[in-house]
Parts: C-alpha cells; structure tokens; sequence
C-alpha cells in the first residue's frame, strides 16, 4: 500500500514523469511497430477469406481495434480529467491532453474505415445506424475537449481545468449513449446488414491478427500519449528549472544571478 | 481584530510576478492607497483581494483567517468593470444589488442616495445612456447602501468631474471616521495620498 | 432567501422585456424556420408529416442554442457576476434560477409554441399532448445544459459556437428520447419508456448542472 | 487603394484565427445539425434524401445567419467603425469587403462543405455539382444581405435574433431557388432556370446591399 | 484658413438640447479644452465635432465649408470608446490603423512609436490583456502615426500614471507648436488649462 502511495506521488510530480515515461517511449514504440507489422501482414494476407463477405472483410483489422480504442481513450481521458480537476495535478493534465487528439484520430479512423467498408457491405456510405451516430456523438465530445482548450491559448492552467470539466461532463454521457442505443435499436427493426458481433467470429485465424492489432493499437496510444504528455509539461513548465534542464538550457542565467549577489 | 492582513502576497498573470512581494495590513478606520505605473498590477492586487483569483503566493488573511464568505460579505469591490445593468433604470440598478446582497430595501433610501451620487433626474434612465462620469456615479453609489465595512476601489476617481471628487473624498473620510476601512488604487492623486494611513508602491518584479 | 435568487431570474426576464427582442424572436425565427422548410423541400403533407417531430424538436433545441451565450456572458461583462461570486448567495443555485430565467423566456414558449408548429407541418393531432410534454421536460433540460456550456465560455469572444459544438453532443440522446417519444405516439405506440428516460435525465441534469456550472464560473473568474 | 480594404477583411480573417472558435465551428455546427436530425427524424435513406436538399440549405442559411451579428457589432463595439467612417475609405465597399471577410469564414466552408453533407444525407450523387454552384451562388448573397442587416442592427444589445428576422424573409426566395435548382436536378431535370435566377439575385445583391448597409450604419452612428 | 470654426452649435441627446449654444474657433497651433461637470455634454459635442452625429443647430465649418471628408482625414478621434481590437496584439492594432487609414508603414517607425508610448516588451500581447492605462496607451500611440493636424481627445488623462500624463502633455505641447491643434475634454487638470488657448464651459441648456 504504501508503495502504491509513494508511486502515485512519484507519478505525479512532473520532473519524474518526464523522467520515468522517458524510459518507455522506445520500448513502446517498437512494440507496436513490430505488433502493427505482424498483425497487418496476418490479417491482410493469412487469415482465411470469409465466406460471405469476401476480402473486403479485411478491413476490419483497423476499424475494430481503433474503434476500440477510440472508446478506451475517452475513458482513460475521463479519468485524467476527474484527477485533474480533483487533484490539481498536472500529470493528469498532460495525460489528459495528450490522450484527446489520439482518441480523435482513432475515432476518425473508425468511421473512415467503417464508411468504406459500409459502401460495399450496405451499398451506402452512412446510414443513420445507431452505433455510427454514437461514434460521430463520440467524435464531438473530443472536438469539445480540444476545441476548449485550443480557446483559452493565453493560460494553460485554467484552460486544463475547464477542458477537464468537459471531459468529465462528456464522461457522464457515456453510458447515456449505451442506452440510447439499446432503446433505439429496439424501436425501429434495423434495416441495414447486421454488425457481425464479438461472438460471430470463432475462427481463430481470424481472431489472431484481430487481437494482435488491439494491442499494437495499445502500444501506440501508450507511445503517443507519453511522447505528448512530455512535450505537454514541457511547455507549460518551461519557466521551471527541470524543464530547462531536459531542454539543454542549463540555466546559465540563474547562476550568474547567483554570482552577482554574492 | 478586524482587519485584512496581507503578508509578502505577489500577484502573477502568465505564469510571471507581476511585482515584488507586499505586505500590508489595514484595519477598521484606515485607509491604504495603492500606486504604480500603469501595467504595475494594481487591478490584479485588487482582483486577488476580492477573491476574484488566487495570490500566486504569500498569505492573506481576514480575522486571522484565510478569506472566506465572511470576507465577501463584509468587503466590497469596484473595479474598472462597473458592474452596471445597461439594460437596468439606475434605480432598478441600485434596487438589484441591494436586494442579491440581501439587504432590506426602501425605495425612499434608493432615490436619496441616487441624488447623493447626483443622479437625481437620472432614477429612470437606463444605464447604458449614462455620460461616462454617470455610469462611475451609479456604481459609487452601491457603496453609500451596502454597508459593507471594506471598501476595495479600483481608480474610483476616474471620469468625475471636480464636484464628484471632492463628493468621493468626503465620503471616503467620512466612511473611514465611522471606523470602515478603504484600500484603493490612484494616479496622482495627491490629496488622496494625504488622507492615506498607508502607501503601497508597486515596484517591477525583476 | 428565495426570494434573492428570485431577484436575479426576474432582473433577467426584464432586461430582456425591456429589449423586447429577447421574447418574441426566438418564437418568431422559429416561425420563419418552419416556413423556410416547407419551401426548400417544396413537398406535400405526407413528407412533412413524417419529418415533423424531428423539426419540432430541432427547432426547440436550436431556439435554446442560439440564446444561450448570453445566460452568464452580459453578467461576466459587466462585473455583475463577480457580484454574485462576492455575496454570500449559493452559486449552484444562482445557476439554477439563471437556467430559469432563460427557460422562462425561450424554453416555455417554445413549449407553449409547438402545437402550432406542429399544425403547421401536419402532425397527427394524437401526437400533441406528448409533444408539449416531452418538450416540457425536455427545454429544461436544454437551458440547464446551455447554463453549463455558457459558464464555460465566457470569457471567450466567440463563445457562441464553442458553446453549440460542448452543449450539442450531451443533449443528442434528449433529442432522441423526445423525438422518439413523438414518432412512437404518432405511429400509435406507447411513449411510456421515452418519457421516463426524459424524466431521469431532467432529474440527473437538474441536480449535476448547477453544481459543473458552477464549477465552471469559479474557474474562469480566477 | 484596394489593400486598404482588403486589409478590414484581412483583419477580420485573423482575429477569427487567433479565436480559433470562428474558423471551424460553423462547420461543426452544420455537422452537429446534420447529425441531431436524422437522429430524431429516426429515419431511413427514402425520407432523408427527399429532405436533403431543403437540409442542406436551410443549414447554410443558419450557419451564416448565426454568424452575422457580428459582421460590424465587434467593431461598432469596440469604436472602430467610427474610425473607418472619418477616413476616406468608401463605407460601400467597407462593407463589401467586411461581407467578404464573412463569405470566406463563413460562405466558402458551407460550400466545400456541402458533399459531405450531401453524403450523409444521401442526395442522390448526380445533384452534388449542382448544390455547390447553387451555394456557390447563394451565401454571397447571405453574407450580403446579412451585413445589411448586421448594420441595421449595430446598437441594439440582443440583434442577433432582430437580425434572423429582419434578414430571413429578404434569403427566402434565395432559398426557394436554390433548394429548387437541386431538387430539380435530382429529379433529372434541368436547374438552369433557377441558377439564372440565383445569378441575377447575386448581381443584384452585390450593387444594392452595400449601399443600403452604409446607410444603416451612417444612421446608427448619428 | 484651415480652421474649425462652430457658430452657436447645440448638441441633443432625446430630443434635448444638452448644453447653451457654444462658439469656438480653433486654427492651426492652438488648444482648447471643453469642460464641464459629468453628464454636461462633452462627449457628444466631440462626437458630433468627428462626424459621428449631427448637430442639434448651429454651423459647424472647416476651411469655410461644411464638414466634409476633408475634416474627416485631417483629424483623429479617440473617445471612450479606445477602437483597440481585443483579438489583435499592440503591433497589429497600430499597423491596421495606419493601413486602413492609407499610411505608408514601416515596421520600425510602429516600434519605436509603441516604445515612445510605453509599451515597449508589450508589442506582441493581445490588445485585450493589457490594463487599463496600457490600453490607452496604445489607442494614443495612434496620433503619434497617423498625423492629421487635428486631435479631438475625449478625458485623455484619463487612466494614465503620472508619467504617462506628462508624456502626453509634452506630446500636445509639441504637435501644438508644429502647428496641429488639439480639442479636448478634462475634468480637474489644471496644467492643460495653462496650456489652453480656448476654454469652453458647457452650460445647461435651462
Ligand atoms: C461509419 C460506419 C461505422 C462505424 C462508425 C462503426 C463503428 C464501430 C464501433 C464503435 C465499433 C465498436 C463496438 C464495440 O466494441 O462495442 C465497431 C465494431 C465493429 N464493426 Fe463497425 N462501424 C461502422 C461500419 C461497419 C461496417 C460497414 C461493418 C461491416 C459490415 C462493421 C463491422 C464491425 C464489426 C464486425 C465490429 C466488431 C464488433 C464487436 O467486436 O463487437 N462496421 N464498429
Ligand atoms: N487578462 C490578462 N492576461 C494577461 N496579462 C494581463 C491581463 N490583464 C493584464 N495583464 C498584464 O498584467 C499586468 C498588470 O495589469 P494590471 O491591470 O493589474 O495593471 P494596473 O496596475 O491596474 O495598470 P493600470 O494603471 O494601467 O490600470 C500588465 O502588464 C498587463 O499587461
Ligand atoms: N446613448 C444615450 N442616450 C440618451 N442619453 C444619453 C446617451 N448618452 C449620454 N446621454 C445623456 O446625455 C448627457 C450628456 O452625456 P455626455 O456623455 O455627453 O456627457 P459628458 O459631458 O461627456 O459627461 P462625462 O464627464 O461624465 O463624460 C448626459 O446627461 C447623459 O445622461
Ligand atoms: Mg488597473
Ligand atoms: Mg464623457
């Protein structure tokens, strides 16, 4: 227990988060370029062709794991942000921050990749199925998150705590658009194919590739968001000593403040 | 005792000091006038005393206790924003600030004191076609009704004329005779600076 | 006690009287909106019957939306809201009876306002009473909502559409509820589920706004 | 003499950067709309691209009507536009250039924008050409005819919504053409008609409305 | 003669004359200050002076003629209202100004006027987060470029430090002696009354 306490404050100052996260930004990346190579080339070229929908079922190797992740990253910003604002700390800040333009990418990805499976599968690019429109809703809420933050440019810490209280806000809406869902989908009969589901896939050759690129997919946001909590902290603490430190500008300044005084 | 004790406070807007630290403690029947050139951080002093924003450091404290709702109920602050209603009578101006402060209201009172401001004439026109010593007028006035004993103003002389500063001077020595207590910011005032207990120069951070 | 925070929903409700414009627009570009459309789609009433309680509904919202900038931003303005910060008056409740005020003023009429609408663009007559009523537990959901994107805005310029873009995506699955709740009942089905869901969100939003808004507002004074 | 002011609409161009907000919320907000009514419409492809057409234009008229107080208000505000009155700069061609500082933030976006509208809405693909040149035609006469009343509205604290009312009735035939042209063609008919028309009300536009937004705004200066 | 020259004016506000008809000649090299207690006129007399109302009666003539786009480019306004854009830093503001105006610029002259100002290091902050003294500062900084001969200044002083104040007496003083001419209001400044070559008291009209 007390471990855990000293790792939360360890994780929590800034200096040794730059430092700690430093070490996994190489391991992390190679992870999941290796896994991303593997996994494409499985699924592109080795899983068995589905009877039904023929090759072009083989984009669902990017549109799954990223539209997994696309609802993952919204949790673990929603997190961030409830540490943030709670707490005050600026890691959960940088976390936060750093995690919203993946989880929009991600979500970016799973539509474009789900509208271009949709045209051959459904005959259309869009229909107004209920797990797109939840996507899109999705899509927004981390347009919000940046959008808030992007117009208070002028002071970072209060632009934080008032985007953390969107993604929170955001948060709360998760769990209504589940709901939705089922409430919808039970009104009107769906006109359109059925999504195959988690279960409609038993062929492990199939799975293999499938699950190799959720955790790539991992691995990179794991990258990603470290790489840009770093830059993040770096930039809003770059009055403070360590930041100029990690940057290289060894504060000559202070240390002839230093001299003149003495 | 009842007073507002600030001690090595500094005020910061982008992350920077904007002045060296400060000390300063004003109680009941005082009058503290805080000077500087402008972009000093005056407003910003103000601001953080009225528990608009945070002090960036350094403690202050009201009844030997950081400030808290006793503070705001028992100060009250005019900034450069005059907290006017353009859309508002001045006297349902005077009328509404009274009655969210949860003060008892006669409207005899209101329109004694919109005269006293010299706004008699006024009581029905709107705030937004007010002359700009007119707007500064009415929002003076919510000090005369308030009864709050601390007084924060921010440059309160600007926009009047030589009659409403010589008006504002007396109401001033008179609040702080019956033991209120004023911390307000000034150029070139010079008589306000002999009225003053206390002088506050802001001076550059670095 | 009360009767203080009453005093800020009625000083709202004034200024905007005394604008005039702050009580019938929003009624009247409902007005020009639902006549606009019948024009662009140049249709029959059968298109316009199906469309209807999705219009309805959009329009409500879009009256809320386009209104709601102003429920904290004049106040921050002027220096007023830093008043209400500075007394001793609960800031929850004083984003409660501001959210009031603004229903008062676009949310009701809105209600009030919609079998009009409705007769306008040929909605089954059986549809009515559970249109007034989803919208009458729905608009306050709306200016709650709006309440909370407004206080997040407001000192920013151009709030406005910053405001549409964080309020929009939270009162989608209200839409859906309500417009749901007019499609079921003018396809003869029951309501019922719908207008629960309606309720629980007005419940949820009523007590969680206030509290987020005010957040909000002491944030952006720092 | 021209980069004078073309310099206003520079300016405008790069204040509504810095806000970031100005530049790319109008889209989100056509989006957000696009996406909150099929949502409550609960529909399929049959009805929504019947309604399309008629969609896609009454939300280019709301995104640019949104957007209009603030044409001359900012600078009304702030005292600018009594500046550019006491120098020589024609006021005509002022606002000519403020309504084009408007169009490219506001018009041009609604234009590129309108496909992907189209696609969600499922126009039929052969009306795609026809939507954008029709709106290509149109929201310069919305930026237009918004500036004029934009400029009949300077002072007054609530216009925005003055503004929707006064300028709606004026954008209704623009509307009628337009929505109509693309109607047309998606029926496989041709829309040269109604383009003509649309060309003409352009022209039109583009003589009269600067000359009438001076003249408001001389009136509101006094 | 390049003069202003107003014959017996009277402004109104509602319908109602503000002030007693006013005369005022005003040539190359001179200064005249409008005075008045708060709410007496001045600045809708200014006002109507730059163009932005008309006269209630009266004859208001520049270089014998009725004013016209002449008066409109060779004079500078700057009321209450400072025409800074919020969203533009110092050096953008200063920069649109001048262009708008039809000014040739050049970079360094915009530099060193905001030095002059005082606003030297705030060059690239946003017009909306200077104080208030800054604020003015910059909407001043524009009479130093855009030289027309004649400056109508509504309260000037107001905001400034003492310095500033100074700063900008010495700057009237010298655009006076270059043959420009000034017309301004104050409340309370005695030193620009010194200075003045026209005192204009506004009376009330009954
Ligand atoms: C723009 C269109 C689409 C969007 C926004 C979209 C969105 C999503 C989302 C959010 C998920 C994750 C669901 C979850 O894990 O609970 C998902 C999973 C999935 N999608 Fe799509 N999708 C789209 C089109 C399609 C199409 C056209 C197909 C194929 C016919 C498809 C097949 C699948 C499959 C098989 C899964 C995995 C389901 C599971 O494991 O639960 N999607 N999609
Ligand atoms: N909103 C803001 N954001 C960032 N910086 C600001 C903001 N407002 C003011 N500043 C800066 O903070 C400093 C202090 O400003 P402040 O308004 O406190 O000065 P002041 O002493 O009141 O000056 P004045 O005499 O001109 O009123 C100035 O340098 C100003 O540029
Ligand atoms: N927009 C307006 N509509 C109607 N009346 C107005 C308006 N603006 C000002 N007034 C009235 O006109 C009179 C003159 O106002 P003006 O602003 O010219 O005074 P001033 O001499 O500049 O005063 P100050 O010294 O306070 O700036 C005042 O009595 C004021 O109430
Ligand atoms: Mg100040
Ligand atoms: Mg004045």
């Amino acid at each position: 227990m007390n471990k855990l306490v000293k790792l939360y404050h360890t994780l929590g100052s800034p200096p040794s988060f730059y430092r700690i996260a430093g070490y996994f930004l190489t391991p992390l990346l190679l992870l999941a370029l290796g896994l991303t190579a593997y996994g494409l080339v499985d699924g592109l070229f080795f899983a068995p062709i589905d009877y039904q929908q023929k090759d072009a079922y083989r984009i669902i190797f990017v549109h799954v794991p990223s539209a997994w992740m696309s609802m993952f990253i919204y949790a673990m910003m929603g997190i961030a942000a409830i540490m943030a604002f709670v707490w005050r700390m600026k890691v959960a800040e940088a976390v936060m921050m750093a995690s919203a333009p993946i989880g929009a990418a991600f979500t970016v990805i799973t539509l474009v990749t789900g509208m271009l499976w949709g045209k051959p599968m459904w005959g259309t690019y869009w229909d107004w199925d209920a797990r797109m429109t939840s996507e899109l809703i999705l899509l927004f809420l981390y347009i919000g998150v940046m959008a808030m933050y992007a117009a208070f440019d002028d002071d970072p810490r209060k632009a934080a705590r008032l985007t953390a209280l969107v993604a929170i806000i955001g948060l709360v809406n998760l769990p209504i658009i589940h709901y939705s869902v089922e409430w919808w989908s039970s009104i009107h009969q769906k006109s359109s194919v059925k999504l195959t589901g988690s279960t409609g896939i038993k062929d492990w050759d199939m799975l293999r590739p499938l699950l190799v690129m959720a955790f790539a997919t991992k691995f990179y946001y794991g990258y990603s968001m470290l790489h840009r909590a770093r830059s993040y902290l770096l930039h809003t603490e770059s009055q403070k000593q360590w930041a100029q430190a990690a940057l290289g500008l060894d504060t000559p300044k202070k240390q002839n403040k230093e001299q003149s005084n003495g | 005792m009842q007073q507002i004790e600030l001690n090595n406070v500094v005020c910061q807007r982008r992350g920077e000091a904007l002045f060296k630290p400060v000390s300063l403690t004003v109680g009941r029947g005082e009058l503290a006038v805080i000077a500087g050139p402008n972009g000093s951080g005056k407003t910003t002093l103000l601001e953080c005393l009225a528990g608009l924003a945070p002090f960036a450091s350094g403690q202050c404290r009201y009844k030997q206790q950081n400030l808290a709702s006793d503070w705001a109920r028992e100060s009250h602050y005019i900034g450069h924003k005059l907290a006017n209603k353009a859309a508002l009578t001045c006297l349902e101006n005077l009328h509404f600030a009274l009655t969210v402060s949860g003060h008892r209201i006669d409207e005899n009172q209101l329109l004694d004191t919109l005269e006293a401001v010299g706004l008699a004439g006024y009581e029905y026109q709107l705030a937004s076609e007010l002359s700009a010593g007119q707007k500064k007028r009415l929002s003076l006035s919510r000090l005369l009704v308030m009864d709050a004993p601390f007084w924060l103003l921010d440059e309160p002389f600007v926009n009047l004329d030589h009659a409403g500063c010589e008006w504002l001077y007396q109401v001033l020595s008179e609040h702080i005779g019956q033991g209120g207590a004023v911390i307000l910011t000034a150029h070139d005032q010079k008589k306000i600076h002999e009225m003053a207990h206390h002088h506050i120069e802001l001076e550059p951070a670095s | 006690m009360i009767g203080r925070y009453w005093a800020i929903c009625q000083r709202d409700l004034l200024a905007a009287w005394r604008r005039k414009a702050g009580l019938y627009q929003p009624l009247v570009f409902q007005l020009l909106i639902v006549t606009l459309f019948p024009l662009g789609l140049g249709a029959g009433a059968q298109t316009l019957s199906k469309v209807a309680p999705a219009l309805v509904w959009i329009l409500a919202l879009l009256g809320t939306l386009i209104t709601l900038e102003h429920i904290f931003k004049d106040d921050f303005e002027d220096g007023s809201l830093a008043m209400y910060v500075r007394t001793d008056l609960s800031l929850p409740l004083v984003v409660l009876f501001k959210a009031l005020g603004h229903w008062l003023m676009v949310g009701l009429p809105a209600v009030l306002f919609a079998p009009v609408v409705a007769v306008l663009l040929h909605l089954p007559e059986s549809a009515y009473g559970v249109l007034m009523l989803s919208l009458l537990l729905a608009t306050p959901i709306f200016s709650l909502m709006g309440a909370v994107g407004s206080a997040l805005t407001l000192n920013l310029r151009s709030g406005g559409l910053l405001l549409s873009v964080l309020v929009m995506p939270l009162l989608a699955p209200i839409l859906i509820f309500g417009a749901g709740a007019v499609l079921e009942t003018s396809l003869d089905n029951s309501a019922k589920g719908h207008l629960l869901l309606l309720s629980g969100s007005l419940v949820l939003t009523l007590t969680l706004a206030p509290l987020a808004a005010a957040a909000a507002i002491k944030v952006n004074l720092e």
